[in-house]
C-alpha cells in the first residue's frame, strides 16, 4: 500500500494547473462570465481542443486507441484542477464519451449528456449521449450559475454511470480546496480590529473545518478512484458535495460583505457547487445505497 | 405573562386591517427591481398613503411628528402590513428607522422641523453612509475625513453597502473629524452629518451583489462641502449618536421577516406535498423543525417587544441573540427550500432561489454572526473582552 | 399583550429559587449523589412534605379545594427552578396527580407514573398513576442518572398528557439555563495561556451559542404555557430537549478536563437531560405532529 | 496511490492472523475493569505473549530493540488484532507509545539499555505525569518543580489525568528545572524525567471520571527524589523531548479505533433492524451518513501512513485534521447509537451507553478539538498567531 501521489501523477496534476494557468486564469474566468449577459450559454471551443491535445478527454483510452492510457485517479487528477479552476462546459460528458461519441476524444466534438431532469451546456453541444433528448423536449432553464447553462427536460433521464458521480466529486473537492486557500489567503489580509482577521479564532476555526472538511472528502475521492468501487464512490460524493458547498459557504462568511458581491469568485463557486450537487444520484437514493451495505455486511 | 392583546390593541389591529383591505386592491403594479425612480415613488407613495391615514413614524415620539405608539402597536402594525402584503419601508427605510430616529432624539429643534416632516409625507428620501471598504465589522476605524473650512465641512473618502443611493436626497454620514492617534481612540472623533446627495463631488457606483443586482451602491466623495449646521450632535461625538439610532428598533426589527418566512415554510410544505417530495420523512423533520425554530423567533420578538415596552422604549440586548438564531434559520429555510425543489433550486426564475441568494448575506449583514456571539458574550454573559 | 413575567411571577420564581437554595443546594446534591451508592432510589421524604407545603404540588388547584390556585406559566416557573437545581423525584407525576390521588397534593403521598417503555422512580413512590403497572411487570433498570431510579415496563404505556411535555420542558429550560451559567462562570475563573479562557473567542461564541439556545427555548416553553396549545407544548419540548443536552455538552466542552470528572456537576444535568429528553412523546412523533400542521394550515 | 498492499505486506498479516488464531482461543477472561492489579497482569501477559512471538516493539527502531516494522506493517499489525479482538496495548500505552520511543530517541545508551527491554517484554508499567490541574491545555505552563540537589532532583507538585498510576513501575515526569520568568519562557525550563513510582512521597489518589470508572488518577509529589541520571534529554530541553513523543504516532494513533467505530456502526444497523427503529428514514440516512465518514476516515488513515512512509517516519501534520473530525464522529456515532437504543439508551447495562459516556472525553483529551483548530489554523494554514 502507498496511498499517496506519485511522481507521474504529480507531474500530471501540475501540468494540468500550469495549462489552466495560462488559459484559464482569473482573468479569463471573469471574463467568461461577462460574457454570459450578451452571449449566454457560448463554449470556448478553441480551448476544448486544447484541452483535447492535452489528452483531457482521451486520457482514459488506450494508447493504441490514441488515448493516453491513464486511469482513473489520473482522471480525478484533472477534473479535480478543473473544479479549482471553474472551468465550464460539459467536460464530464465529453471525457466519458471518449471513444464512443466520434470527435469527443480531441475536443472537436462537444459531448453533453442528460442527467435527471436538466441537461447541461445543451445549445452549446454537438452531441447528446445517454437517452437521446426529442426536439422541443428540452425548455432552457434560468441557471442559477451563469457558466453553466441548463435545460429542463419533460422526461427526466436516469444517469445511472457512477463515473458521473466521481469525476463530479473530484470537481467538488477541487472547488473546496480552492475555496479554503480562498478564505485563508483572505483572512490573512484583511485587517480589522487593528489585526489580520485570520488571527481571531472565530476566523481561524472556520478556516480549520474548512480544510478537514476538504482533506477527508480528499482522501475519500481519491480511494474512490483508485477502487472504482460504487460505495466508496456514493460515499465520496456525499462527502465532496458537503465539502464544497459548505467550504463555499464559509469562505462567503470569512469575506464578509465582499463576498457578498458579483465581483468576488466566491459565489461562482457555490453556485458550480450547487449544481454538482444536483448531478448523477440524489443524496437521498446514495444515503439509502450506503444504509442497505450496513445491513448486508451486518 | 400575557399573549393576548388588550381591546385597544385589538381595536388598533381591527382598524389597520380593514384599512388595508380598502387601499391595498387600489395600489398600482409593483415597478421592476432595477427601476430605482420606479421604486421610489412606489415606496414614497406607499409612505404617502400611510401619512394620511395617520399611521406615518407611528413609533416615533409625539414631539417628532409621530403617534408615539407603544412597540406592541408597532408590532402590530408591522404584522398586518406583512400579511395582507403591504408595500414593505423600502426606499424609506433608513429615513424612518435610522436617520429619523436619531435627528428626533439627538438632533436641534431647527434640524427637526427642518428633516423629519418630509420623511414621514414620503417626499424625502434618505440613505446611509456609515461602512467603509475597510471599516466594515470594526466600523469605527472609519476613515472618511470631514475638514473644517468656516462653516463647512470639506468630506473626502468613501462609503460602500450604500441602499437607494441613487434615488436618495439626503444621506446620513458618518465621518472621522478627529484623526485616530495615541490620545483620540477611534471611537472618538466620529461626527454624525446630513449631507445632501446632489452636492457636488458625489459620485455613485452600483455595487452588484451575488444574486445579480444592484441593491447596493459605494459611494465617493471628493471635497463635498456640508455645512456645519448639518451635523447632528455635538462634533466628535458621532458614534454615540450613531448608537442611538442602532439601537432604536426596541425588538421589532425582523417582525415581518418573521411572517414572511413562517408563510414560506407553509408554502414549502404545500409545493413538496404537490411535487411528492413530502413522502421523504427527513424532509419532513426539517420544515417540522424550522416550524419550531420560527414559532419560537415570533415568541421571542414579542418577548423582546413587551421588553421594551416596560423598560419605556430603550432596546433590550435581546436582539442580538434573536439576529444570531433568525440569520442562520433563515438561510436553512432557504436550504430547505432548495430540498424542496430538487432540481429546480437551480432555476433563478424561482423565487425561493432568488431568496436563497439574498438569505446568504444574512449572516454577514448589520453585524455578522461572529460580532453578534461576541455581543453575547461581553455585553450579556459579561465575559471578558479578548479577541 | 404583555410578554414579560408579573411580578407575582418573579416572586414566585426567588421563593422557589430561595427554598431550593436553603433546601436542595449543591451539597445536598451531591450527597444525595453520594447516597445512592449505598441507597439507589431512596427519596427525601421530608423534602418532599415541604415541596408540598410549598404548593409545589397543589400549586394549579383550586384554593377552594385547598390549593394554590395558580395556572400553567406558574408551574412552568416552578418547574423550571427544578430543572436548575436537578430536584429529584417523579415531580411532574405527583404534580399532576394533585387533586386526582389523595395526598399528593400536600407532599404526603409519592406518585410516579408509567411513560412509554420506562417508569421513573417506581419503588419509592407510593402510587403510580397511568396504566396500572401489573406485579412483576417492572424491571430494573441500571440508569444512566443516579438520581433517577428507572424501571423497563413489559408493556409499554402511553403518556398522552401534553402537561408531562411542557414542564419537562420547563425543567430542561432550568438545566440549560444552569449549565449557560456554570460554562460563563469557569470560563471566567479558569486561567490557560496567561488568561481567562473566557477571553478566546472559541469558548466566548460556544457561550453565546449556548445562552442564545436557551432564550430561544424559554419564549417557546413560556408561550406554551400560556397557551397550553399542543402545538406550542411539542415545539417547546423540541427546542428545551436539545437546550439542555447541547449546553450540557458545551458546559462540559468549556470545563475541559474537569468536565469529565465525577466530582464536576455537568454530568449530572447532562444524564437528566437525556432522561427527560425520553419523556412523553418521542422527537419523531412531535415532528410529525408539527409537519402534519403545516399542511393543515397550508 | 496505491490501495493494495504488496505481497510482503499481505505475508506479514497473513502470518499474523495465523498467529492470533492460535493464541486468542487460549487467553483467559478479561479482568474486571476496576481491578487494575488483574488488568496489568493481562495486559502484561498480553505482551509478553507478543514479545515472545516477534510483535513486541515493531514499530520501534531495530537499535531500541524494536522490529523496524514500516508504518504500513504498523497499520496491518493495528487492524488485524483489532478485528482479531486481541487485548489493547492497555496499561503499556505510555511505555510502548510514549515513554518507549522518548527514550529511544532522545535516551543516553544506558538509559535505553536499562528501560527498554522491559517495555518490550511486559515486565514493567509506565505511566505518563504530563498535565497539571492548571496545566491542561496549556500544558506548558506545568509548575511541578524539580530542584536539584546534588546528583538527585527534589519534586513537589501535581499531576492528574494518569492512568495506570496504582499499577505503574515508572513514571515519564514532566517538571520544571527552571521557573518561568522574563527571561524564560514557559516552553523552556521543563525537563522530562523518569521517576520511579515506589519512590516515597509519591501519593495516588484515584479520580473518578462521569462514566463512573477511575480510569484516571492523580498524582501528589511531596519532595520525591530522583536520580539525575534518571533525566533524558538536557535540563530544561524537556518540551522538545516530549514533542518527540506525542508526534511519533506516525498517523497510527487511531487505527484501531476506526477498524472498533466501523464495527459498531454495522452492529447499529443491525440492532435497528431488530428494533424495527430501521423503518424511519432519518435514523438510515445518520447511519449512512456516518458510514461515508468512517471509511473517509480509514482512507486519511492510509493517506497519513503512507504519507510518514514517505517522510521516513517523520509524522505529518494531517494528525490534527484526523483528531478533530474522528472526535467529532465518534460523539455522533454514540449518539445516533442512543437513538438506535430508544428508552434501551439511559440503561447503563448496554455498553454502548457506556461507550457514549467516554465518547464525551474525545473532543477534550489529548488535545481539545479547540486546540486542534488552532494547530490547524496556524501550522498547517499559517495563519497569524492570536487567540
Amino acid at each position: 500500500m502507498h496511498f499517496q501521489l506519485t511522481d507521474d501523477q504529480r507531474a500530471l496534476q501540475s501540468g494540468m494547473r500550469e495549462l489552466l494557468a495560462g488559459r484559464f486564469d482569473r482573468d479569463a474566468l471573469r471574463a467568461a462570465v461577462d460574457a454570459t449577459v450578451d452571449a449566454p450559454g457560448t463554449l470556448d471551443r478553441r480551448l476544448w481542443r486544447e484541452l483535447g491535445d492535452a489528452g483531457f478527454f482521451a486520457l482514459r483510452l488506450p494508447e493504441d486507441e490514441g488515448g493516453v492510457g491513464l486511469g482513473l485517479p489520473e482522471a480525478v487528477l484533472l477534473f479535480e484542477e478543473a473544479g479549482r479552476a471553474l472551468l465550464p462546459g460539459p467536460l464530464i460528458a465529453t471525457h466519458l464519451a471518449a471513444g464512443v461519441v466520434k470527435g469527443a476524444a480531441d475536443g472537436s466534438v462537444v459531448v453533453t449528456q442528460s442527467d435527471g431532469a436538466l441537461i447541461e451546456w445543451y445549445e452549446a453541444s454537438d452531441a447528446v449521449a445517454g437517452e437521446a433528448v426529442a426536439e422541443g423536449a428540452a425548455v432552457p432553464v434560468r441557471s442559477v450559475d451563469p457558466l453553466t447553462p441548463l435545460h429542463r427536460l419533460h422526461e427526466p433521464a436516469t444517469t445511472s454511470d457512477p463515473l458521473v458521480g466521481l469525476l463530479t466529486a473530484a470537481e467538488q473537492l477541487g472547488s473546496a480546496a480552492r475555496t479554503t486557500e480562498m478564505a485563508v489567503q483572505y483572512a490573512r489580509e484583511r485587517q480589522q480590529f487593528g489585526a489580520p482577521i485570520g488571527s481571531f479564532q472565530a476566523v481561524k476555526h472556520l478556516c480549520a473545518q474548512m480544510l478537514a472538511r476538504t482533506e477527508l472528502a480528499r482522501a475519500a475521492v481519491y480511494a474512490a478512484a483508485v477502487t472504482g468501487d460504487l460505495a466508496d464512490i456514493a460515499g465520496a460524493k456525499l462527502l465532496a458535495d458537503e465539502a464544497a458547498v459548505r467550504c463555499a459557504r464559509d469562505c462567503l462568511q470569512v469575506h464578509g460583505g465582499m463576498g457578498f458581491t458579483w465581483e468576488a469568485d466566491v459565489h461562482l463557486h457555490l453556485k458550480r457547487a450547487w449544481v454538482r450537487k444536483e448531478r448523477w444520484v440524489s443524496e437521498a437514493t446514495l444515503t439509502e445505497l450506503l444504509a442497505e451495505l450496513l445491513v448486508e455486511v451486518g | 405573562m400575557d399573549l393576548t392583546y388588550t381591546e385597544e390593541e385589538e381595536e388598533f389591529r381591527a382598524r389597520l386591517r380593514q384599512w388595508l383591505g380598502q387601499v391595498l386592491p387600489g395600489l398600482g403594479p409593483k415597478p421592476d427591481p432595477n427601476d430605482w425612480p420606479g421604486r421610489r415613488t412606489y415606496d414614497m407613495g406607499w409612505q404617502r398613503r400611510l401619512y394620511e391615514a395617520g399611521y406615518a413614524g407611528l413609533h416615533w415620539p409625539v414631539d417628532a411628528g409621530g403617534k408615539g405608539a407603544t412597540p406592541t402597536q408597532h408590532l402590530i402594525f408591522l404584522e398586518e402590513t406583512e400579511r395582507a402584503g403591504a408595500p414593505y419601508v423600502g426606499a424609506n427605510f433608513v429615513g424612518l428607522l435610522h436617520a429619523g430616529p436619531t435627528i428626533a432624539a439627538e438632533g436641534t429643534p431647527e434640524q427637526k422641523r427642518k428633516w423629519l416632516p418630509p420623511i414621514l409625507s414620503g417626499d424625502e428620501v434618505w440613505c446611509q453612509g456609515f461602512s467603509e471598504p475597510d471599516a466594515g465589522s470594526d466600523l469605527a476605524a472609519l476613515r472618511t475625513k470631514a475638514v473644517r473650512d468656516g462653516d463647512e465641512y470639506v468630506i473626502t473618502g468613501s462609503k460602500i453597502w450604500t441602499s437607494h443611493a441613487e434615488v436618495a436626497d439626503w444621506c446620513e454620514l458618518l465621518v472621522r473629524t478627529d484623526p485616530i492617534s495615541d490620545t483620540v481612540p477611534k471611537h472618538r472623533g466620529i461626527s454624525w452629518l446630513a449631507m445632501p446627495m446632489d452636492a457636488p463631488g458625489v459620485t455613485i457606483r452600483p455595487l452588484r451583489t451575488l444574486a445579480g443586482s444592484t441593491e447596493f451602491a459605494e459611494m465617493f466623495l471628493d471635497e463635498v462641502r456640508v455645512p456645519v449646521a448639518n451635523r447632528v450632535g455635538a462634533e466628535n461625538d458621532g458614534w454615540r449618536v450613531t448608537m442611538v439610532t442602532l439601537s432604536f428598533e426596541r425588538g421589532t426589527a425582523f417582525v415581518g421577516e418573521v411572517v414572511a418566512c413562517r408563510r414560506t415554510l407553509i408554502a414549502l410544505a404545500t409545493e413538496a406535498r404537490k411535487n411528492g417530495r413530502w413522502d421523504d420523512p427527513s424532509l419532513r423533520r426539517k420544515l417540522a423543525l424550522l416550524s419550531a425554530e420560527f414559532a419560537a423567533l415570533w415568541r421571542l420578538t414579542q418577548w423582546n417587544v413587551s421588553e421594551s415596552e416596560a423598560t419605556g422604549g430603550v432596546p433590550g440586548i435581546g436582539g442580538s441573540v434573536f439576529k444570531l438564531r433568525y440569520s442562520h434559520a433563515r438561510q436553512e429555510l432557504y436550504d430547505t427550500a432548495a430540498e424542496v425543489l430538487g432540481a429546480g433550486a437551480l432555476d433563478l426564475d424561482h423565487e425561493w432561489v432568488l431568496d436563497r441568494l439574498s438569505s446568504l448575506s444574512y449572516t454577514i449583514a448589520a453585524g455578522t454572526s461572529q460580532i453578534q456571539q461576541n455581543i453575547i458574550a461581553e455585553r450579556i454573559l459579561g465575559l471578558p473582552k479578548g479577541r
